[in-house]
C-alpha cells in the first residue's frame, strides 16, 4: 500500500511535468515550415498523394529501414530465444479439436484477409494505409489460421525467404538511390510517373510492397515462433 | 688546539687525579652509607683494593668478542667524556680536548659507553642481562629528557653550547651561578642526576640487594676492574659537568673536588631516605615531576 | 479537441506506468506497457493536429495548391507508425521473455526474480 | 600500411554504406538459415570487419585533412526535409572506437555466436549498425528510433548466457529501456512542437533554452539519454546486464554502447542552456562518485566492473557538462579518460569471459598466465588514472582546466570518487597477484587475441594523448622503454636481469648527474646509487623472479625521472610511475597484500592532493615550470599544506604513517630496504623542492611550517614508540622509518640555513643506516625464515660480519659520537636553539633516547644472547648482501670522519635561500652562533682512545678462556635450553605499563573507522538494488521528477 501511495506521488510528479508541457502546448492553426515544404513540394518530389506516406517511405525512409529492422530482429531473437531446450512435461494441458465450422470459415476468410493486406500495402502510397498496416494485416491472417487450428504450421523456410529476400531488395533499392538518384533510399530511381495511378511515386510502390511483405513475413515469424512452444507442449 | 705530547700528558695526569678522587669519594659515600644504616662500614681505601684485587684475578673467562667490547666501551665512555669536558676553567692544561666538540658531544657520548655495556652484557647469554639493560634503558629514556629541557634552557639563558663559555659566565659570585638565575632547569637536572647516578630509588636497574642481576654479575676479574675503573671516573666527570653547567664551574681542583663531592653526595643523600622504585614508578616519576620543571625552565628562558 | 485528445493522452501514460510500477504480475506489466505506448501514439498524433485540418492525402478536393491550409501535420503520423511499429516490437520481446521466465520458475511474479541484486 | 590507406583516401567509402552492407548482410544471414552457421559468421566478422575499414579510412582521412567532413543527405533532400548523417573528426572517432570493439567482440563472442545461429549473429551485426547510425545521424528521431534497435538487440544478446539470471536482467534492462523510450519520445515530439523540426542542427540553431516548453522537452530528451548511461542510482537494470550478460556482451555495452550513447549526449548538449550543463555535470559527478562508493564492497568480479562502468560513464558526462564544448583541451580530456574506460572495461570484461571466475578472490587463475595478468593490471591502472594511459593525461589536464575555472569543489569531488575507485580495483589487482591461484581453464585463442589487442592498444593511444597533452612532449619515455624490455625478458634467469637493471640505473644515474645542482645530486646518488646497492642482493635470488624488475625499474625510473622534472606534468608522471612501482615490489612480500592495498591508498590519496595543488599552482598561472611553486596565486597557503601533506603521505607522517610499518615490513629481503632507505626520500624530495620554493627564510607560510615542525616532532615519538614494541624485526625497522623521516621532517621544516643541514644530514645518514640496517637484517630473516627477534638469538657467531655492519648502522642512528649520526644530532640542537623551537626539540629528542631502546632490543635479540639450536649450522649472509653494506659504511666513515666534504656544498647550496646563521668552517672545525664541532678530532681521539683501552684489556685478559655457551651463574642451576636464557620478548613491559598509553592505536582506529565507515554506508546504499526489475523502473521515474523538480526550482 505504502508502496502503491509512493508510486501515486512519483506519478504526480511525473504529471507535473506534463503539467508545464500542456500549458505550454497551445493550439495551432499553421502547420510547421517542414510540414508546409512537404505539403507545398512532396507532390512535386515524390510524387505520392499519401504525403504520409512519402515521409515515411522517402523522406524519412532511414527510419523506416530502422522499423523493418525492428520487427526483423525481434523475430530473429525470438527464434534463438524460444528455439532453446523448454521441456515442461506439466504443461501438457490437452486441447479441445477446433470445430469444423470454424476451421472452413477461417480458411475461407485467409485469402481474402491476405488479399486485403496486399492491397493495403501496394496502394500505400495512394490511399491510406501502407506496408506496416498490410504487412499487419497479411500477418493477421496467420493468426486467424493459428486461432483457428493451434497445429497449423506455418511453414518456416518461405517466410524466412520471403522475410530476408525483401529485406536485401529493400536494401538494394536504397542503395541503387545512392547510385542513381539523389540518396540512400531516393525514390527517384524510377520515374515518378503519373500523379494518383498506382505505379507512380517512383520506388514507393515497390518499397512498400516489399516492406509488406516483410512485415508480414516477419511478424509472422514471430507468431510461429510462440506458436513453436505451443506445439512443443502439445507432442509431449 | 693541537695534539702535543705535553697537551696529552696533561691530560693523562688529569685522569690520574680523576680516578683516584673518584675511587676515594666512592669509598667515602659507602662509609656515610654505611653510618647511616648503623654499620661500621669498609674503610676508605676499600675501592683500590678491589680494583688491585680485580686485576689480579687468575681465571678468567669471555663469552665472546662482544662480551670483551663492552667494557672497553664503558671505559671509553667514562674516559672519553672527561676527555671532552674542560675541568678547571681558565686553565689551558685541564681543559683536556674539550675543543674538538662542546655540550652537545659530551650529551651524547654519554651513550658510548651505555650501549657498549649493553651490548657486551648481552653477549654474556645471562637473561638477567637483558632485563637490566632493559630496565636501565626504559628509565634512562625519560631521565634525559628534563635533562635536555635543562641543557636547552642554559643554551637558551647563555646563548652558547660552549661548556667553557657557560662557565665563563657564571664567575664573579655565587649570584651567577645557574643554580641561582635559573633554578628550574638546575632542579630538573638535578633530579635527573639522581636517576643518571642510579643510586635509590632509581636503582632497579643494579638492584644490589636482591638475586644477582644485571651486567656486573657476569663481568669479573679484569672486565669488572675496568668497571669499576670506569665508574669512579664518570661519578667525578659527570658531577664535574654539573658543577660546570650549574654550579659555577671550578678554578682550581680544591673547588673541583668539593663541590663534586657536594653533588654526588646529593644523590647518595636522596637514596639514603628514599626505597626503591619499581621500572614504570620511575618512568613516570620522571615524566611527572622533573618533566614539569623542565618545562617551566623553558616557558621562564622564553 | 486536443486539450481533450492531450490529457487523454497524458493519463494513459499515467495510468500505464501506474500499471508498470505497481503490478506484480509479468503480463500485467506488459500490459501497462501497452497503454503507456498507447498515451504515447494518442500524443503524438495530437501534437500533429491542425485545427480543423484534414488528412494529409492529397486528392481533388485537398490540391498540391491549397495543401498547406487544409491538412493536418504528417510528419507525426509517420512518427507514430514507426513508434507503434517500435512498441509492437518491444511487446514482443517482452512477452518471450515473460515466457522464458515463467518457464525457468513457474512464476511470472516480478518480484521472484531477484538473484541479482546489490 | 599508409601507403594503402592513403590510396584508400583518394576514394573514400560512404560511411552511408556501412548502413546498406550492414543490413544487407543481415538479412541475407536470415536467408542463410541456422544450417549455415559458419558461412555467416564469416559474413558477420567481413561486414563488421568492412565498417571498421570504412570508419578507420574516414579517421585517417580527416585526422590528416585529406578529406572534408561529409553530409549524407538520405533521399536526395536537403535537412531538415530529410534525415542526414554526419560524417566528421568526431564521429570517425567513435566510429572507429565502436567498430573496432564490434569485430573484436564478434571475434571474442565466437563460440558463442556460432552456436547460437545465425539469428544472434544478426542481432549482433544490427547492433553494431544502429550504434553507427546513432553517431552520425543529425536528425533526433532518426537517432530515437536506431537507440530502440540497439536497445532491442542488446535484449536479445543479453540472453545469450544461458540461465534464468540473465533472463531476468534481460527483462528489467527491458522494462527500463521501455520507459525511457517513452519519455524520449514525448521529449521529441513536444521539441518537434516547439522548434518545428527535428533536425538537430535546426533544432539547437533555434535555441530551446529561451522558450520554456522547448526547454522542458529537451530536459526530457536529455534525461531519457542520460537515463540510458545509467546514472545512479537510477541504474541496477543495467548493474543486472553487466553482471549476468555474456562477457563479451558486457564489454560492448560498456565500450560500444556507452560510447555511442556519450557521444548522442553530446550531440544533444548543444539544445541545453547553460543552467541544464549544470545539472548534467551535476549528475555526473554524483554518478562517479556515488557508483564507486558503491562499489568498493563489491565481490562478484563482473557486477564490481558494472559499477566500475557506471561509475566512469557518469565521470565522462560530468567533462561533457563541466567544460565549454570550445574548450580547446575538452577533447581531448574526453578523449583521454573515454579511451582509457573503452579499452579497459572491454578488456577485463573479456578477461573475466576467459578465466570464468565469478568472485574478485578467484582471479588469481591469472598468475598461471603472465601476459593476461599483465593485461589485466594494466587495464586497471588505466581505469585509475595512472600513466603512461591516456586517462593520466585525461585526469591531468582535467584538473588543470577545472583549476582554471576555480572548480576546486568540482575537482575534490572527482577525486574522492577516484579514490574509491581505487580502492576496489587495487583490492582487486592485489588479490589477483596475491592469492592461491586455482586452475586456468583452457584459453582459445579468439578469446586471448582481442584482449592483447586492446592491451597495446591503450599503450598506443596512451602515447598519443601525451604528446596532445599541453607539455606532454616533455615526458621522457626512456625509463619506460627499459621496464618494457625487462617485461619481454622476463623469462631470462634472475641474474641477468639483475645485471640488466643495475647497468640500467647506472644509465640514468650517467645521464643525470652531470649539470646536478648540490641537493639534486644528493637525491640522486640516494636514489640511483642506492637502487644500484640495493639490486645488488638479487644476484642471491635463483630462479627467474618473474616480474620483480620490471616494477623495480619502473620504481627507480619513475625516481630518476622526479629528479629531472623540471615542469609539474613530468614531476606528477615521475610521482605517479614510482609510487605504482613502489607498489608492485611492496606486493611482492609473502603476507604483503593488505599492506600493500594500504600503502596503495594512502600514495594515491596524496598523489589526489598533490594533483589539486599543482590545479591550484596552474591556476592562474602560464606555463607549468616548477618554479610556479613560489609563485601561487590561488589559496597559497592552502596549495601547499595539499601538497604538503601528499607529500607527507609517502614519508609517512604521523597520521598517515599507519600504512608503513606493514608495507616495509612484510616486504621482500632485498625490497625493504629499496623503500625504506630510498623510496621515503622521494617524499623528502617533494617537501624540500616546496619549501625551496616557498622562499627558503623570508617565505609567508611560517603556520604551515610550524604546524608540520610539530607533526614532524610527533612521528618522530610515535614512530620511535611503535618501534622498541615490536618483536617482528622488519617491523621495528620499519617503525624506525617512520621516527627517523619524522625528525626530517622537522628539521627541514624548522626553514633556517640549520635545520636544512640537519635534514640533509638526517637524510643521508637515514640512507645509509637503514639500507644496512634493513640488509642485514632482510638477510638474516631470508636465511632464518622468521620475522620474530625473540626466535633469533646468539647470531654474532656465526655472522660478524653482519653483526659489525648492525651496530655500526646503529649507532649511527643512534646519533652516538664518532660516526656521522652524531654530526646531525649537533646540527639538530643548533637548529632548535636558535629557532627556538624548544619543546618540539624536547619531544624530538626524547624520541631519539627512546631510539635506544628498540636499537638494543634489535641488535641483542638477533646477535646476542643464546644461539637457537636450531639455528647452529647457519652460515655468514653471502656476500651480495654483505657488499652494499660494507659500500655503505665506507660511506658513514667518510662522511663520519669528514663531514665537511658534504656539508660544505651543501651549505652553499643552501645559503641563497638560507642566508642568515649560516654554519662556517674553521678547517675541519664546524661553528655555529652557539657552539662547535670537529668531527676529525673527535674521530682522532676516540679512536686512540679506544684502541689504547682495548689493547689494554686485552693485555690483561690475555689469558682469558673461552667457555660453552650456557656456562655462566643462573640461580644455582644450569639452564639447557637457548630459549629459558634468552630475554626477548616484551622486555619493555614496564615501559608499555607506564608509557604504552602513547602509542594506544589511536591513528589506526580512526582510520578504521573511517574506513567501515565508508563501507557501511557503500553497503547500505547498496540495498536500494533490490534485485527487483520494478523497483528500478520507480527509480527511474522518481529520478526523472526528482532531477526536474531540482531543476525546476533552479530555473
Amino acid at each position: 500500500m505504502i508502496r502503491n501511495i509512493l508510486i501515486i506521488a512519483i506519478l504526480a510528479g511525473l504529471a507535473t511535468v506534463f503539467v508545464s508541457l500542456f500549458w505550454n502546448f497551445g493550439s495551432s492553426d499553421t502547420l510547421t515550415p517542414l510540414a508546409t515544404h512537404y505539403a507545398n513540394n512532396g507532390v512535386e518530389e515524390v510524387g505520392a498523394p499519401n504525403l504520409v506516406t512519402s515521409v515515411i517511405v522517402t523522406y524519412r525512409g532511414l527510419d523506416t529501414l530502422g522499423e523493418v529492422t525492428i520487427l526483423f530482429l525481434v523475430a530473429a531473437i525470438v527464434s534463438f530465444f524460444l528455439k532453446t531446450e523448454n521441456t515442461n512435461k506439466e504443461e501438457n494441458s490437452p486441447k479441445r479439436e477446433t470445430s469444423e465450422i470454424i476451421l472452413t470459415a477461417s480458411r475461407l476468410l485467409m485469402p481474402i484477409v491476405m488479399v486485403l493486406g496486399i492491397y493495403v500495402f501496394v496502394n500505400g502510397h495512394l490511399t491510406p494505409g501502407g506496408g506496416f498496416q498490410g504487412g499487419a494485416i497479411v500477418a493477421t491472417s496467420f493468426v486467424l489460421m493459428l486461432m483457428a487450428n493451434p497445429r497449423f504450421q506455418i511453414n518456416h523456410r518461405i517466410i524466412a525467404t520471403v522475410e530476408s529476400v525483401s529485406g536485401i531488395s529493400f536494401v538494394f533499392i536504397g542503395v541503387l538511390g545512392i547510385l542513381l538518384a539523389g540518396g540512400f533510399l531516393d525514390n527517384k530511381i524510377l520515374p515518378l510517373g503519373t500523379f494518383g495511378k498506382l505505379f507512380s511515386a517512383g520506388a514507393i510502390p515497390i518499397i512498400y510492397s516489399l516492406v509488406g511483405l516483410k512485415v508480414g513475413s516477419e511478424l509472422s515469424n514471430i507468431l510461429s515462433n510462440f506458436q513453436g512452444i505451443q506445439m512443443k507442449n502439445y507432442k509431449q | 688546539m693541537e695534539f702535543t705530547v705535553s697537551k696529552i700528558l696533561w691530560t693523562l695526569l688529569g685522569l690520574f687525579i680523576v680516578l683516584n678522587w673518584g675511587l676515594i669519594m666512592g669509598g667515602t659515600m659507602r662509609k656515610i652509607g654505611a653510618r647511616v644504616a648503623k654499620r661500621h662500614g669498609i674503610p676508605i681505601y676499600q675501592p683500590y683494593i678491589d680494583l688491585v684485587k680485580n686485576y689480579a684475578i687468575r681465571t678468567q673467562i669471555t663469552h665472546g668478542i662482544m662480551f670483551y667490547l663492552g667494557p672497553v666501551f664503558r671505559l671509553s665512555g667514562g674516559v672519553g667524556i672527561f676527555l671532552f669536558l674542560p675541568l678547571i676553567f681558565g686553565s689551558d692544561h685541564w681543559s683536556n680536548f674539550s675543543f674538538s666538540g662542546d655540550l652537545i658531544l659530551i650529551l651524547y657520548f654519554q651513550f658510548f659507553g651505555m650501549l657498549g655495556m649493553a651490548l657486551g652484557a648481552g653477549e654474556g647469554g645471562h637473561p638477567y642481562s637483558a632485563i637490566g639493560i632493559g630496565r636501565g634503558l626504559s628509565q634512562f629514556t625519560t631521565i634525559e629528557v628534563p635533562m635536555t629541557l635543562a641543557v636547552i634552557a642554559l643554551a637558551v639563558q647563555y646563548n652558547t653550547l660552549s661548556i667553557s663559555e657557560i662557565v665563563a659566565a657564571q664567575q664573579g659570585g655565587i649570584a651567577n651561578w645557574t643554580m641561582i638565575t635559573n633554578p628550574f632547569a638546575t632542579a630538573a637536572a638535578m633530579l635527573s642526576l639522581l636517576g643518571a647516578f642510579g643510586h635509590s630509588p632509581f636503582n632497579l636497574v643494579k638492584a644490589p640487594n636482591e638475586i644477582p642481576i644485571g651486567p656486573p654479575t657476569e663481568y669479573h676479574s679484569t672486565y669488572l676492574g675496568v668497571l669499576r675503573t670506569n665508574a669512579a671516573i664518570l661519578h667525578v666527570v659527570e658531577a664535574a659537568l654539573f658543577m660546570n653547567l650549574f654550579f659555577g664551574g671550578a678554578t682550581n681542583w680544591f673547588e673541583l673536588i668539593l663541590k663534586t663531592f657536594l653533588i654526588y653526595f646529593w644523590s647518595v643523600f636522596v637514596g639514603m631516605v628514599f626505597p626503591r622504585f619499581r621500572i614504570e614508578q620511575s618512568v613516570r616519576w620522571f615524566v611527572k615531576i622533573p618533566l614539569v620543571l623542565g618545562i617551566i625552565a623553558i616557558i621562564i628562558i622564553i | 479537441m486536443e486539450t481533450i485528445a492531450l490529457i487523454t493522452a497524458f493519463a494513459l501514460i499515467l495510468i500505464g506506468l501506474f500499471g508498470i510500477l505497481s503490478n506484480k504480475n509479468i503480463l500485467k506489466i506488459i500490459i501497462g506497457f501497452s497503454l503507456f505506448d498507447t498515451g504515447l501514439h494518442v500524443l503524438i498524433v495530437t501534437v500533429g493536429y491542425i485545427k480543423g485540418g484534414t488528412a494529409p492525402i492529397l486528392d481533388k478536393v485537398v490540391g498540391t495548391s491549397n495543401a498547406a491550409d487544409k491538412i493536418v501535420d504528417p510528419i507525426p503520423q509517420a512518427l507514430v507508425l514507426t513508434a507503434i511499429v517500435i512498441g509492437l516490437g518491444v511487446t514482443a520481446l517482452m512477452l518471450a521473455y515473460a515466457l522464458k521466465l515463467y518457464q525457468a520458475k513457474k512464476s511470472l511474479n516480478i518480484t521472484d526474480f531477484k538473484e541479482l541484486k546489490w | 600500411m599508409v601507403n594503402i590507406l592513403s590510396i584508400l583516401t583518394m576514394n573514400m567509402i560512404s560511411p552511408i554504406n556501412i548502413i546498406a552492407v550492414s543490413l544487407g548482410i543481415a538479412f541475407f544471414m536470415g536467408l542463410l538459415g541456422n544450417k549455415a552457421q559458419r558461412t555467416s559468421y564469416i559474413l558477420l566478422i567481413a561486414a563488421l570487419l568492412f565498417n571498421t575499414i570504412v570508419s578507420l579510412q574516414w579517421l585517417y582521412g580527416l585526422a590528416n585533412n585529406l578529406v572534408e567532413a561529409q553530409q549524407i543527405f538520405t533521399a536526395g533532400y536537403k535537412p531538415p526535409f530529410s534525415i542526414n548523417l554526419l560524417m566528421g573528426l568526431n564521429e570517425a572517432v567513435i566510429a572507429s572506437l565502436i567498430n573496432i570493439v564490434g569485430l573484436l567482440g564478434a571475434i571474442y563472442m565466437g563460440s558463442t555466436l556460432k552456436k547460437n545461429g545465425s539469428g544472434s549473429q544478426v542481432v549482433f551485426l544490427v547492433l553494431f549498425m544502429s550504434l553507427n547510425v546513432i553517431v552520425l545521424s543529425r536528425d533526433l528521431f532518426n537517432i530515437f528510433v536506431f537507440l530502440e534497435v540497439g536497445s532491442i538487440a542488446v535484449a536479445g544478446l543479453v540472453i545469450l548466457q544461458k540461465g534464468v539470471k540473465a533472463v531476468s536482467a534481460g527483462f528489467k534492462y527491458m522494462l527500463a529501456t521501455g520507459i525511457i523510450a517513452g519519455i524520449f519520445l514525448i521529449g521529441i515530439i513536444f521539441i518537434y512542437r516547439f522548434t518545428g523540426s527535428l533536425n538537430l542542427d535546426q533544432i539547437i540553431q533555434s535555441n530551446p533554452a529561451i522558450k520554456q516548453g522547448a526547454l522542458i522537452s529537451s530536459f526530457l530528451i536529455l534525461i531519457a539519454i542520460i537515463l540510458e548511461l545509467k546514472p545512479f542510482p537510477a541504474n541496477g537494470w543495467a548493474l543486472d546486464v553487466y553482471q549476468a550478460a555474456h562477457p563479451g556482451l558486457s564489454a560492448i555495452l560498456s565500450s560500444a554502447v556507452g560510447t555511442a550513447n556519450l557521444y548522442v549526449l553530446y550531440k544533444f548538449t548543444g539544445m541545453a542552456g547553460d543552467s541544464l550543463m549544470h545539472y548534467i555535470s551535476l549528475i555526473g559527478i554524483v554518478t562517479f562518485v556515488g557508483s564507486n562508493l558503491l562499489g568498493i564492497n563489491q565481490k562478484k568480479a563482473r557486477r564490481l566492473l558494472g559499477y566500475s562502468s557506471v561509475g566512469q560513464i557518469g565521470l565522462l558526462i560530468a567533462i561533457m557538462g563541466l567544460l565549454p564544448h570550445s574548450n580547446s583541451n575538452f577533447k581531448l580530456i574526453f578523449f583521454g579518460i573515454l579511451t582509457s574506460h573503452y579499452f579497459a572495461k572491454a578488456g577485463l570484461f573479456w578477461i573475466s569471459g576467459i578465466i570464468k571466475a565469478e568472485n574478485i578472490k578467484e582471479w588469481s587463475v591469472l598468475r598461471k598466465k603472465p601476459v593476461l595478468l599483465f593485461l589485466f593490471l594494466s587495464f586497471i591502472l588505466a581505469l585509475l588514472g595512472f600513466p603512461p594511459f591516456p586517462s593520466f593525461w585525461g585526469k591531468w589536464q582535467l584538473v588543470m582546466e577545472l583549476s582554471a575555472q576555480g572548480q576546486f569543489a568540482v575537482i575534490i569531488a572527482i577525486l574522492v570518487g577516484s579514490f574509491f575507485e581505487v580502492v576496489y580495483l587495487m583490492r582487486w589487482a592485489g588479490y589477483s597477484i596475491k592469492l592461491e591461484a586455482g586452475t586456468l581453464p583452457e584459453i582459445k585463442l579468439s578469446k586471448y587475441i582481442p584482449v592483447i589487442l586492446f592491451g597495446l592498444g591503450l599503450y598506443a593511444v596512451g602515447y598519443f594523448v601525451s604528446q596532445s597533452v599541453e607539455f606532454g612532449n616533455t615526458i621522457n619515455y626512456l625509463p619506460l622503454l627499459v621496464v618494457a624490455v625487462l617485461l619481454v625478458v622476463d623469462f631470462l634467469p634472475a641474474f641477468v636481469k639483475n645485471s640488466l637493471s643495475i647497468l640500467a640505473t647506472g644509465w640514468f644515474a650517467y645521464l643525470l648527474i652531470p649539470g646536478q645542482d648540490t641537493i639534486k645530486f644528493i637525491f640522486t646518488i640516494i636514489f640511483l646509487v642506492g637502487g644500484i646497492l640495493t639490486l645488488i642482493p638479487g644476484f642471491q635470488i635463483k630462479g627467474k623472479r618473474e616480474g620483480f624488475y620490471p616494477s623495480a625499474m619502473l620504481m627507480f625510473g619513475g625516481l630518476a625521472l622526479l629528479i629531472e622534472a623540471s615542469n609539474l606534468l613530468q614531476f606528477f608522471f615521475a610521482w605517479e610511475i614510482m609510487t605504482i612501482g613502489s607498489y608492485f615490489l611492496i606486493i611482492r612480500g609473502k603476507k604483503s597484500m593488505p599492506h600493500a592495498l594500504s600503502y596503495m591508498l594512502f600514495s594515491v590519496g596524496g598523489a589526489y592532493l598533490i594533483l589539486l595543488g599543482f590545479g591550484m599552482v596552474s591556476a592562474g598561472n602560464s606555463g607549468l615550470s616548477l618554479d610556479l611553486l613560489s609563485s601561487i596565486k590561488v589559496y597559497p597557503v592552502l596549495a601547499m599544506s595539499l601538497m604538503a601533506v601528499g607529500f607527507m603521505t609517502k614519508t609517512a607522517s604521523l597520521g598517515l604513517h599507519i600504512w608503513l610499518p606493514g608495507a616495509h615490513g612484510e616486504a621482500e629481503s632485498d625490497v625493504s630496504p629499496m623503500v625504506s632507505a630510498i623510496l621515503l626520500k622521494a617524499g623528502v624530495f617533494g617537501l624540500i623542492l616546496l619549501m625551496l620554493a616557498s622562499g627558503g627564510e623570508q617565505n609567508s607560510y611560517s603556520g604551515l611550517f610550524y604546524v608540520l615542525g610539530w607533526i614532524g616532532a610527533l612521528t618522530a615519538l610515535v614512530g620511535n614508540l611503535g618501534a622498541i614494541f615490536q618483536e617482528d624485526a622488519k617491523r621495528l625497522l620499519a617503525y624506525s622509518s617512520i621516527g627517523q623521516l619524522g625528525y626530517i621532517l622537522f628539521a627541514f621544516a624548522i626553514m633556517t640555513h640549520m635545520g636544512w643541514l640537519t635534514g640533509l644530514t638526517y637524510t643521508i645518514n637515514h640512507f645509509m643506516f637503514k639500507a644496512i640496517l634493513f640488509l642485514a637484517i632482510g638477510g638474516i630473516v631470508m636465511k632464518l625464515g622468521t620475522h620474530n627477534m625473540y626466535e633469533m638469538g646468539g647470531l654474532i657467531k656465526k655472522m660478524p660480519f653482519s653483526f659489525i655492519a648492525v651496530l655500526i648502522g646503529i649507532i649511527t642512528l643512534a646519533g652516538i659520537p664518532p660516526l656521522s649520526g652524531f654530526g646531525g644530532k649537533w646540527l639538530f640542537y643548533n637548529a632548535v636553539i636558535m629557532k627556538g623551537w624548544y619543546f618540539q626539540g624536547a619531544v624530538v629528542f626524547f624520541a631519539g633516547t627512546i631510539a635506544f631502546l628498540y636499537l638494543f632490543k634489535l641488535i641483542y635479540s638477533v646477535f646476542l644472547g643464546q644461539l637457537k639450536d636450531n639455528h647452529r649450522n647457519v652460515k655468514e649472509l653471502s656476500i651480495w648482501f654483505l657488499l652494499p653494506q660494507y659500500i655503505l659504511i665506507i660511506g658513514i666513515m667518510v662522511f663520519s670522519a669528514k663531514p665537511d666534504l658534504i656539508l660544505k656544498p651543501i651549505g652553499n647550496a643552501i645559503a641563497m635561500a638560507f642566508p642568515s646563521n649560516q654554519l662556517t668552517w674553521e678547517g675541519t672545525k664546524a661553528l655555529s652562533t652557539l657552539g662547535y664541532w670537529d668531527a676529525t678530532t673527535i674521530m682522532v681521539v676516540i679512536g686512540g682512545m679506544f684502541v689504547v683501552l682495548l689493547g689494554w684489556l686485552m693485555f690483561m685478559s690475555r689469558k682469558a678462556q673461552k667457555v660453552e655457551q650456557f656456562n655462566m651463574v643462573y640461580a644455582a642451576e644450569r639452564p639447557e635450553r637457548p630459549e629459558l636464557t634468552h630475554v626477548s620478548h616484551n622486555i619493555y613491559a614496564g615501559y608499555n605499563k607506564a608509557l604504552g598509553f602513547l602509542v594506544a592505536p589511536g591513528i589506526t582506529n580512526f582510520w578504521n573507522y573511517t574506513t567501515n565507515l565508508v563501507e557501511s554506508t557503500g553497503n547500505f546504499i547498496r540495498r536500494i538494488y533490490s534485485g527487483n526489475g520494478q523497483s528500478y523502473a520507480i527509480h527511474l521515474v522518481s529520478y526523472i521528477v526528482i532531477v526536474f523538480i531540482i531543476y525546476l526550482t533552479a530555473i
